[in-house]
């Protein structure tokens, strides 16, 4: 059975708990497990001061319980299992994860998969800046792995993208995509401004119109299959995916002219206005 | 009938040389409550220099004194506001992960308020 | 200060005074070697240890203007190599340029007391005492950049060499500098002026000046050997990283006609001429500049090796960083410094398959192995540019044990090992050789009479190894550290924190040059000439260091 | 005026970050003030005439006068007790009191910033990202051929920056002046700066990121659409003629304000800039500077990179500096409602920050350290008065160009120094604590930020 952590006593200040992670946990009882330490602000604190801990010892599934919109780094370093939050989540959500799920039932702070690698983690709600982005000073942003966000997300959504999925529901903030070298960014709701600055290769998707860098020309409109078997996939982790968003067609726009000119934005073509 | 503007907050030699005496004079309190807009947008809306004017954002709202400006200088739909406690009020904390508020070019909902004279 | 302290038992390497293993006791008082101590002092047994002076790094940027864009300039090689703070010390951060606290505390625990920053402009002086002083425990200095300054190109071209040596003096006085640094002679004016152009040979005209590099860098090693200087010049030749520049720094060091010289990083300056197709396939110039540097006693070098891995290039050579920029694109800084120098930065990774990167590392071993006097061709990566001074310790290794060194190169490209004599190298250094080029060398280089050794009189810096077969392992965390006659490091551990002395010179120089300096300062300057100079507010704890024959 | 007179030549204003060190200034040593600052600009008259001594109380504990000693018994028990600390400000002191306020957050496991962190913070990202092309002020006074001025109003922020280092001085190689120069002002309003211009260039705002990427795309030679002109309000032809300036003069600069930082784009807008200098060093040779605002702004940068090698919003509370700006800087603690206490050093968050921050700020214990009263000044628990840099302290101030200069006080005042207050808090700290706070957790998080 898995380890259930419910929150007792709220942070007043930032709580950093990566050892909330299968792989940490893993083989703990949880008396165990409330004995971990916590970074509470700047001193050491007992996961088991912040969390009523239950279950039975970790079968590499843990349910965190509560509202931990203060606590961060959960699930950082992760390499298989699955954390289920029933709650919103704080910033660095799956930092640096390698392998297993991370499934978010409420929000998500700033940070969500910093460097990951490999995985997948799902927001139902929505997430904030810099998802799957790149700490500030590197250009390497998320390795691989899937993040999906079925409500919005904030700014620099994929920053230095290099492999990977990364899908968003609603809206995205400004410079989705920026600087990615790889990757897929498939956004339903609208981009915010300047999508795809300094994209190198990689597709960035919408399902509306939006004004593109004077960087960015138009090649064609055409159906790409590989979205075709994105979208699928996409729609059976939950996204809202329409047939007319399966047929397309789709304007391919080439850039960004500024760097090596090899990335794409594909904008859904809307249906004619009936007359 | 509120309408929509874009508000540029900055800083002025005037300011500067007034916060060198006291941030809690009178002299800095008139410089950072008072909005510069453009005359024609001005005289659409009915304000003289010196009328008040409501600005509203998403993060707040404040009520400053205007002060007009010729259009080779402040095109239409624009305003210029010293920073302080009043330009504070609309501003929105969010800084995106860059620790930066935006301060500059805010859409801001301006309003005349009513001049208890009246016309 | 600490108290009276006895090291017994311990084979003490001294090579200034012969001594090469032999088991003595090293006796310590009021921070210095003294023949001995009383009955009661303080003793501490190291039987069976390695007993050496306090390592001395005679080229290596740790501070400053240029090291600091360095350190802001990459948060990304930071944020994985941190140092922890404990009760008594700072924390900080590491990566290829650490923070001070990190860089003084690494540097001690390494066993290295003494450090000398390699680049600093004058202007950017006062920056760097600032930094220097929160450079913990070990004894600090830096080499000030007159090679590319526009008044004394002036008095150069002139001919007015009486007030370019008074000049000179004044500058090193007023920064509070150790030695005179050239980088690249005359390069600044073509960079800065000439839409990014660049030195090619030594009789390249510089800029809208009458003069060549040839005739700058014959007149600094003049002048400063009039000036009777602890470290007469060090110098950074034109061409760096350049292929076939191995005839330019030849070229350069027979300026010095049998006056003394010192040659930075020549590892860097070693490429000889391109084989077969590939302008970019340099082959090795290690046997030509040992050569040289062998056969005359008034040339002394330090390596510059590489090792593979993250480095950051940081030098005051603009043009070179800008060329590896549009080599490998990435992030470049540039930094233009008013009537005096360049500087540019570039993160860079060595890595062991490429040619040139790994020929570069074959480069500097051989100018290791192939010297035959390790007096004069010492110890240094340029750190960070050829890597971090944290991989000494593995550099150490690659000297003393052939077998280990076999098997990297075995790891690296082989075409490039093809082109270098590495292979031909039977040579294992000698603990006693070590301590030569990472001590007792440099120390006596930099005219540091009491570092380098353990006699009677020297400073009490000393460094107590566990002897290991792995000497990488040995190297990298000696038992104890004893700086001024302090235990610093006691069982791997910090005991005590210390704060270091700012080692630099002063000599005297005739006031009426002031009249010839202040009128270019009104005009080309943006600082007033008064607030230039260094006051001593900068240097609480320093020592100056005697200057011979001053101008007259 | 009375006879005890003192002049005090090349001394140093700090009220901007030009700077300036070839004050003449005339103090009356009775009246305490300074009567003449000559070669001063109108801000420069305003600081030296401004400052004069106060009678003002030398600590306040909420709002009752107190010593300094009890302040800083006050402060040191605040510090000591918090879990989540903050030091902030630092741009209007000495590096000799920034040195002392980053060892304070280290030993207490707290937050140092400053407030880089909302002027020209995101042009320090950008650096991190792409790098810069630089230059100290005399190279522009004597190599600069054409300037660019972008989003900044220098007659009015920074009167001197034109007449001392680069518009109108006459240098090595520019010894006509302004007649060897092009000068180029881009902004969304004509201000005063206007007409110190050959070419004024007006953008819509919010698309300085547009023009400036449509410049990038020129310069490499790559096609940009005429619709650029709808967008940013600037014409294809004129972007063109910029280019072909840009690509052919002798040494070029930018210097850049605010207009780009605290608008829509921040960090991607200095970032743009950077890499356009950058992008034309393929041409000839260009360099790029922000235009720094408060006097030791570039002060605080410097020692904050030196003693932990990140540039602002760097954390402790693991052992080691971390630096995210966004998790560890000012603005996002206080709106997230994380910092439980806050040291503020020289500068007055309460009357500039957002609401949300603000409103925070009346939440948890402050501590103020200004010469003169503040909105934060009013709300701190525990209030010093400290006598002000370069009038009554001596110490060492960066120029916005990283040129370290050497203060020359003009006379004394009763009241200590930044320094002296953040040494004796950092000294009592450590009796409460025993030394530097031991690290909380080891490294082993140390990988993400």
């Amino acid at each position: 059975m898995s380890l259930d952590f419910t929150l007792r006593t709220t942070p007043t200040v930032p709580l950093e708990a990566e050892v909330l992670s299968p792989t940490r946990l893993s083989g703990l009882s949880a008396r165990e497990a409330a004995k971990l330490s916590v970074v509470y602000g700047n001193q050491r604190a007992d996961l088991g001061d912040f969390f009523e801990v239950g279950g039975g010892t970790a079968d590499g599934e843990l349910h965190l319980t509560g509202d931990l919109a203060r606590v961060k780094r959960i699930g950082a370093g992760m390499a298989e299992g699955r954390i289920v939050v029933h709650g919103s989540v704080g910033m660095h959500l799956g930092a640096n994860m390698t392998g297993g799920e991370i499934v978010v039932e409420g929000n998500a702070g700033d940070w969500v998969g910093p460097e990951m690698a490999g995985g997948r983690i799902v927001v139902k709600g929505d997430a904030g800046h810099l998802v799957g982005g790149a700490p500030r000073g590197s250009a390497i942003g998320m390795r691989g792995g899937e993040i999906i966000v079925l409500g919005n997300a904030g700014n620099e959504v994929g920053n230095g993208m290099r492999r990977g999925l990364i899908a968003i529901g609603g809206e995205t903030g400004d410079f989705t995509g920026v600087n990615a070298l790889a990757g897929t960014i498939v956004v339903l709701g609208r981009l915010g401004w300047r999508a795809g600055a300094g994209l190198r290769r990689g597709s960035i998707v919408s399902m509306h119109p939006a004004e593109l860098l004077p960087t960015f020309s138009y090649d064609c409109t055409y159906a790409p299959l590989f979205l075709v078997l994105y979208l699928r996939h996409l729609r059976q982790l939950g996204l809202a995916i329409s047939d007319p968003h399966l047929q397309g067609p789709y304007q391919r726009w080439s850039g960004d002219g500024v760097e090596l000119n090899r990335g794409e934005i594909l904008l859904l073509k809307a249906p004619a206005p009936e007359s | 009938m509120p309408e929509m503007m874009t508000l540029i907050g900055g800083r002025t030699s005037k300011q500067g040389t007034a916060l060198c005496v006291s941030k809690l004079g009178a002299e800095y309190r008139e410089i950072t409550s008072t909005v510069e807009m453009n005359v024609e947008d001005m005289a659409r809306l009915g304000l003289k220099n010196g009328s008040r004017v409501t600005l509203r954002t998403a993060a707040g709202e404040a009520v400053l004194t205007c002060k007009g400006r010729e259009t080779k200088d402040l095109p239409p739909g624009i305003l210029f506001l010293a920073y302080g406690p009043l330009a504070s009020q609309l501003m929105a904390g969010d800084t995106a992960g860059s620790g930066m508020p935006i301060s500059k070019n805010l859409d801001v909902e301006v309003e005349p308020v009513p001049d208890p004279a009246g016309p | 200060m600490g108290s009276p302290l006895r090291i017994v038992n311990g084979r003490v390497f001294d090579p200034a005074h012969g001594v090469n293993g032999a088991v003595q006791d090293v006796c310590v008082r009021d921070g210095k070697i003294v023949d001995d101590v009383p009955p009661d002092a303080k003793r501490i047994d190291v039987t069976g240890m390695v007993v050496m002076p306090g390592g001395v790094d005679i080229h290596c940027h740790i501070a400053g203007p240029k090291v600091n864009l360095g350190r802001k300039f990459q948060p990304e090689d930071h944020r994985t190599d941190v140092q922890l703070r404990t009760k008594l010390t700072r924390s900080g951060t590491g990566g290829s340029v650490p923070s001070t606290f990190a860089t003084g505390y690494r540097y001690a625990a390494m066993g290295y007391t003494t450090a000398m920053e390699a680049a600093v402009p004058p202007l950017g002086a006062r920056h760097t005492l600032e930094e220097l002083h929160d450079t913990p425990v070990i004894d600090k200095g830096f080499f000030v950049l007159v090679g590319n300054n526009l008044l004394l190109y002036r008095l150069l071209q002139e001919g007015r060499r009486e007030e370019f040596r008074q000049a000179l003096a004044w500058w090193l006085a007023v920064s509070k500098a150790y030695a005179p640094k050239l980088v690249n002679p005359g390069a600044d004016e073509l960079w800065k002026e000439e839409r990014n152009s660049n030195i090619t040979g030594l009789d390249d005209k510089i800029g809208s000046f009458e003069l060549t590099p040839r005739r700058v860098i014959a007149a600094f090693i003049e002048t400063a050997n009039e000036l009777g200087l602890p470290h007469p010049v060090h110098i950074h030749c034109n061409n760096l990283g350049h292929t076939g520049n191995v005839a330019t720094t030849l070229e350069t060091m027979r300026l010095a006609e049998g006056r003394r010289a010192h040659f930075a990083h020549v590892q860097f300056h070693s490429y000889g001429p391109a084989l077969g197709k590939s302008q970019h396939h340099p082959t090795s110039g290690a046997q030509e500049i040992a050569a040289f540097v062998n056969a005359h006693p008034n040339i002394t070098a330090d390596v510059g090796a590489v090792m593979f891995g993250r480095s950051t290039i940081m030098t005051a050579d603009a043009p070179l960083a800008y060329l590896l920029h549009q080599i490998g694109g990435g992030k470049w800084v540039n930094a233009d410094t008013e009537n005096e120098s360049g500087c540019g930065i570039v993160p860079f990774t060595y890595q062991d398959r490429v040619y040139t990167n790994a020929l570069q590392w074959a480069i500097g071993l051989e100018l290791f192995l192939l010297s035959e006097d390790p007096w004069r061709m010492v110890f240094s990566t340029d750190h960070p540019n050829g890597g971090s001074f944290t991989s000494y310790p593995r550099l150490i290794r690659l000297l003393m044990d052939r077998e280990y060194r076999k098997q990297q190169m075995e790891q690296v490209n082989q075409k490039a090992l093809d082109r270098s004599g590495l292979r031909d190298q039977q040579r294992e250094y000698t603990l006693s050789e070590i301590a030569i080029i990472t001590r007792a060398g440099p120390a006596r280089l930099l005219g540091l009479t009491a570092k380098g050794h353990l006699g009677p009189g020297a400073d009490a810096d000393i460094t107590i190894y566990e002897e290991d077969p792995d000497k990488e392992k040995m190297f990298s965390a000696p038992r104890y550290v004893i700086k001024d006659g302090e235990l610093i490091i006691e069982d791997h551990e910090f005991r005590a924190d210390h704060e270091g002395r700012i080692l630099h010179v002063a000599p005297a120089y005739d006031r009426q040059i002031e009249q010839v300096i202040e009128p270019f300062f009104e005009d080309f300057y943006t600082i007033r000439f008064a607030n230039y100079a260094v006051d001593d507010r900068y240097v609480p704890h320093h020592q100056i260091i005697p200057t011979g024959a001053t101008p007259s | 005026m009375s006879e005890n007179v003192k002049i005090v030549q090349d001394a140093t204003c700090t009220f901007c970050g030009c700077v300036c060190d070839d004050m003449g200034l005339t103090v009356d040593l009775d009246e305490h003030k300074i009567t003449k600052a000559e070669n001063a600009c109108i801000l420069g008259k305003a600081w030296f005439k401004g400052h004069g001594l106060e009678e003002r109380p030398f600590a306040l504990i909420d709002g009752r006068e107190a010593s300094t000693a009890e302040g800083v018994e006050a402060a040191a028990q605040i510090l000591a007790q918090a879990r989540f600390p903050l030091i902030y400000g630092l741009s209007d002191t000495t590096c000799e009191a920034q040195r002392v306020a980053v060892a304070i957050a280290d030993m207490i496991g707290g937050t140092i910033d400053t407030t880089t962190s909302v002027c020209h913070g995101p042009s320090g990202i950008a650096f991190q990202g792409v790098g810069e092309s630089t230059a100290s002020l005399g190279e522009l006074k004597n190599r600069a051929d054409m300037i660019v001025f972008w989003g900044g109003n220098p007659a009015e922020a920074h009167p001197r920056l034109f007449s001392r280092y680069t518009v109108t001085p006459k240098g090595m190689f520019t010894p006509n002046g302004r007649k060897d120069r092009t000068i180029v002002l881009v902004d969304v309003r004509r201000t005063a700066s206007a007409p110190a211009a050959d070419i004024f260039i007006r953008v819509k705002p919010r698309s300085d990121f547009e023009v400036l990427w449509a410049l990038r795309a020129l310069v490499k030679g790559r096609k940009v659409d005429a619709s650029i002109e709808q967008r940013t309000g600037v014409s294809l032809a004129v972007l063109q003629d910029l280019v072909a300036r840009m690509k052919t003069c002798r040494y070029g600069a930018f210097l850049f304000g605010m207009g780009l930082t605290m608008n829509r784009g921040r960090h991607f807008n200095s970032g743009a800039l950077l890499a356009l200098a950058t992008d034309l060093n393929q041409f000839t040779h260009w360099v790029a500077k922000p235009v720094r605002g408060h006097g030791n702004v570039t002060g605080a940068d410097n020692v904050v990179s030196w003693q932990t090698g990140f540039p602002f919003g760097v954390n402790f509370s693991r052992g080691y500096p971390r630096f995210n700006p966004g998790e560890f800087t000012t603005v996002d603690l206080l709106v997230r409602g994380e910092a439980d206490a806050v040291l503020v050093v020289a500068s007055d968050p309460a009357s500039n920050f957002p609401k949300a921050a603000i409103e925070q700020l009346h939440r948890i214990p402050v501590i103020s350290l200004d010469p003169k009263a503040t909105l934060t000044s009013q709300l701190a628990k525990v209030a010093f008065t400290t006598a002000t840099y370069g009038i009554n302290v001596a110490g060492t101030v960066y120029r916005m160009d990283d040129v370290a200069i050497t203060l020359r006080p003009a006379f004394e005042s009763p009241y200590p120094s930044d320094e002296q207050v953040l040494s004796a808090i950092r000294d009592r700290v450590r009796a409460l604590l025993g030394g530097n706070r031991v690290p909380a957790a080891g490294p082993a998080a140390a990988a993400a930020s």
